[in-house]
């Protein structure tokens, strides 16, 4: 079965290594904060200028200064940094962030991600999302494998304008884990009781799959 | 003593020389470390015809996005803009120009144009709608694209502490963009919670020294929330 | 926790990895600030071949200037380097290359190799022997020349305080080149006055998050005073 | 008489105005801040990053963490404000700094300097002064006219290597202040009791002399 929000985030959250840097996007891989494994320790960094950043404020700790990239009132763990938003992209586009995990609309097989803009729709803008994907050493792109209609997110061609071109290599969707390479979606893993077809069916990409692939342990 | 002295007392002497069609930067990220007073004084002087750079346009009723009620602002150059129904509105009649520009990029511009940088290569943007019409570049087999720098003829900062040289501290998360925008303003003008004595934020934690400002005004500040969160309504594992 | 315990218990441990060849950027002005003991502890390995970026080499028998009596440096990429007659001796035998550089565009170059710009425009050195080999090009009507980033192998640098997430403060003008130094290595090794706990440095005053560094030693220092100057020796006004 | 370094220092102090923030360089041009006007303020610029450079310390002051760009052991003032090299270099770069003062081999009538290399000589470096003549809104040479073989270092063109190109407008030596204009020194005041012919005599670019040239006030 495809995978809830919470489960793509717990498999998000399996990728992180002791002592990670990780910048995480709003939606899905916010929630990946929550499922970071016990024995291990990763330091959240939130691109308004925040390094250190902590769960949301009780009533009594809430503060006007203390917001997160997303604009949601936050604290900051001890052992944070505030610094200013050069500082910061700094940090992000000079390749200190360990990861970012980040949402998109469409994926294609040469690791070029569209996540900010659809035409003829409104134009919000792609506040820091094009500097995380030139900058961040890992990129883990989680989504919908297929969007409502039905209608495939990896993709051999992106069809919106680019975020970032060459830059994905891993994505964790409802359905499966897979990673970029050569110009194919490899198939790594899939979700509990999802069948291989069903993921052929909802990749668009060129998509290739092992002999073995064990399903995802969320 | 009074060639340092840049301590005002009124928000008109504050924005004194604003005119139309004047390019004004402007510190914050969304309604945090905004410098409310400032701009609702622009507001008050019905200056037209403004570029604004800032990565956010405020909301409907707060921030920047007063300056929409009227159409004073001509042009936008922000990275996210998508909080303001006035926004979209003026942006889809075509009487507001927007000026998309990535966050770190349009950070960058900033405190180039401060630092006497007129233009930077950055891999932001590269083979995007950002890239286009700019020139590219590899570097150690990297692709870059050429970003130029950006000056405003009005700097307007929020800041918490500034003694009367203006040097100034910020408070958390509201320092974000105000330090590059110092810099980059022909005229820097600061809104203060606290105009304290000099000397008492000591030498080395000055976020902006006084060099970069001109005018320093204490303010008075709504601080409002734009996305209130507790911990009561989002549960950690 | 042990992931961003970064606190090593030798000197041996903070430079482990150095070899032969690597690019060094140390931070310091002069010998203020300068982190005396990994210096040193490169000295004892015999590291060879070091390509060395700091603003000076030191004097002949303390800081940097420690490691040209074995003839470790191959070259030296300074702003000032007239403070050591050992230097001099070297480069005039042809033992020593050196790239100067001018002090802010060397100040540049280690902010832009930290942070992910390759190369950026200056006005310094246009027209002089520093723009020359060098592309250059008009903004507004100026000339600028382009100058690239530079990034190293190891930094070292020297703290005031730093906790263990590698947190760092500087204190006066032992600030210098140390926080951009910490941004352009490859390994930030950074060495201390006093390890404190997380938290005693406020967030908003860290000078280097730890995000850049990678390892942090408590020093002993000898804090040499290059030119001692006192009021008594000059009188004002 | 020609004049004295202290008295260089002394017509150098004369140009600054109240809030006026200052680049001196060793020698001279550091002297100036020895005869700042009672009446007015400025504000002492280190490179090495210090801005609000008091005078050098008491015995019971001193300090290795608090030097100068010439490595000397200074005090902060009160309002001063110290940051990294980086930042300094913006603050001079960028234009924020209103005057630097310098010394220099050569200045022509271009307004081109030299300052920091003679060939066939041991190079020390330029440190700073290549950004400080590229940055500053104003930037004044002070040297003595002419060097001990009595040779001009006010040139048709400079011969030594330059320091920056097109930079210099204003320039007090020990007989004279002059300003570059249009390719030529014009002479705007002379040193008390020194003639206009020791002066041309001493100029080797071209000098413009106006018809009437006050003696400095020092």
């Amino acid at each position: 079965m495809a995978l809830s929000r919470e489960q793509i985030a717990m498999r998000v959250a399996q990728e992180f290594k002791d002592g990670d840097y990780v910048n995480l996007g709003i939606g899905i891989p916010t929630l990946a904060a929550n499922y970071v494994p016990n024995d291990i320790e990763v330091m959240l960094q939130s691109e308004n200028g925040l390094l250190g950043m902590g769960p949301n404020p009780t009533e009594a700790e809430l503060d006007a200064d203390m917001i997160n990239a997303g604009k949601e009132t936050v604290t900051a763990i001890t052992g944070a940094s505030i610094f200013n938003s050069a500082e910061s992209f700094a940090m992000i586009r000079g390749g200190h962030v360990d990861f970012t995990v980040l949402g998109a609309f469409e994926v294609d097989v040469f690791g070029n991600i569209a996540s900010w803009m659809i035409p003829n729709k409104l134009i919000k803008g792609m506040g820091g999302a094009m500097d995380l994907v030139a900058g961040a050493k890992n990129i883990i792109v989680t989504m919908t494998h297929a969007d409502k209609h039905g209608q495939s997110k990896l993709l051999a061609q992106c069809t919106l304008p680019l975020t970032g071109v060459n830059c994905i290599t891993r994505i964790i969707t409802d359905l499966a884990v897979l990673e970029i390479l050569d110009g194919a979606f490899y198939l790594r893993e899939r979700a509990p009781g999802v069948s291989i077809d069903e993921i052929k069916a909802k990749t668009a990409g060129k998509l290739v799959v092992p002999d073995n692939v064990p399903e995802m342990q969320v | 003593m009074a060639g340092f002295d840049k301590v005002v007392s009124s928000y008109a002497e504050a924005m004194a020389g604003l005119t139309d069609n004047m390019t004004v930067i402007a510190g914050g990220f969304g309604l945090c470390g905004i410098p409310e007073g400032l701009i609702n004084q622009i507001k008050l002087m019905q200056t037209r015809g403004l570029t604004v750079v800032s990565n956010n346009c405020g909301v409907d009723d707060f921030g920047l996005g007063v300056l929409l009620v009227d159409k004073q602002i001509k042009k936008m150059i922000s990275s996210y803009v998508g909080e303001n129904a006035l926004f979209e509105q003026q942006l889809l009649q075509g009487e507001l120009e927007v000026e998309l520009t990535p966050q770190g990029t349009l950070a960058e511009k900033m405190r180039a144009g401060g630092a006497g940088i007129p233009a930077f290569y950055t891999a932001t943007g590269y083979g995007t709608p950002v890239g286009e019409g700019k020139e590219s570049r590899q570097f150690n087999g990297r692709d870059y694209i050429l970003e130029e720098a950006i000056n405003g003829d009005f700097a307007i900062i929020k800041a918490y502490k500034a003694d009367r040289y203006g040097n100034c501290i910020y408070r958390h998360t509201a320092q974000n963009f105000n330090p590059m925008a110092a810099t980059a303003g022909k005229m820097t003008v600061v809104e203060v919670e606290h105009i304290v004595e000099p000397g008492e934020i000591p030498p080395s934690q000055i976020h902006t020294p006084g060099i970069y400002v001109d005018r320093v005004i204490q303010g008075s500040f709504e601080k409002r929330i734009e996305r209130k969160v507790t911990a009561a309504a989002t549960t950690r594992a």
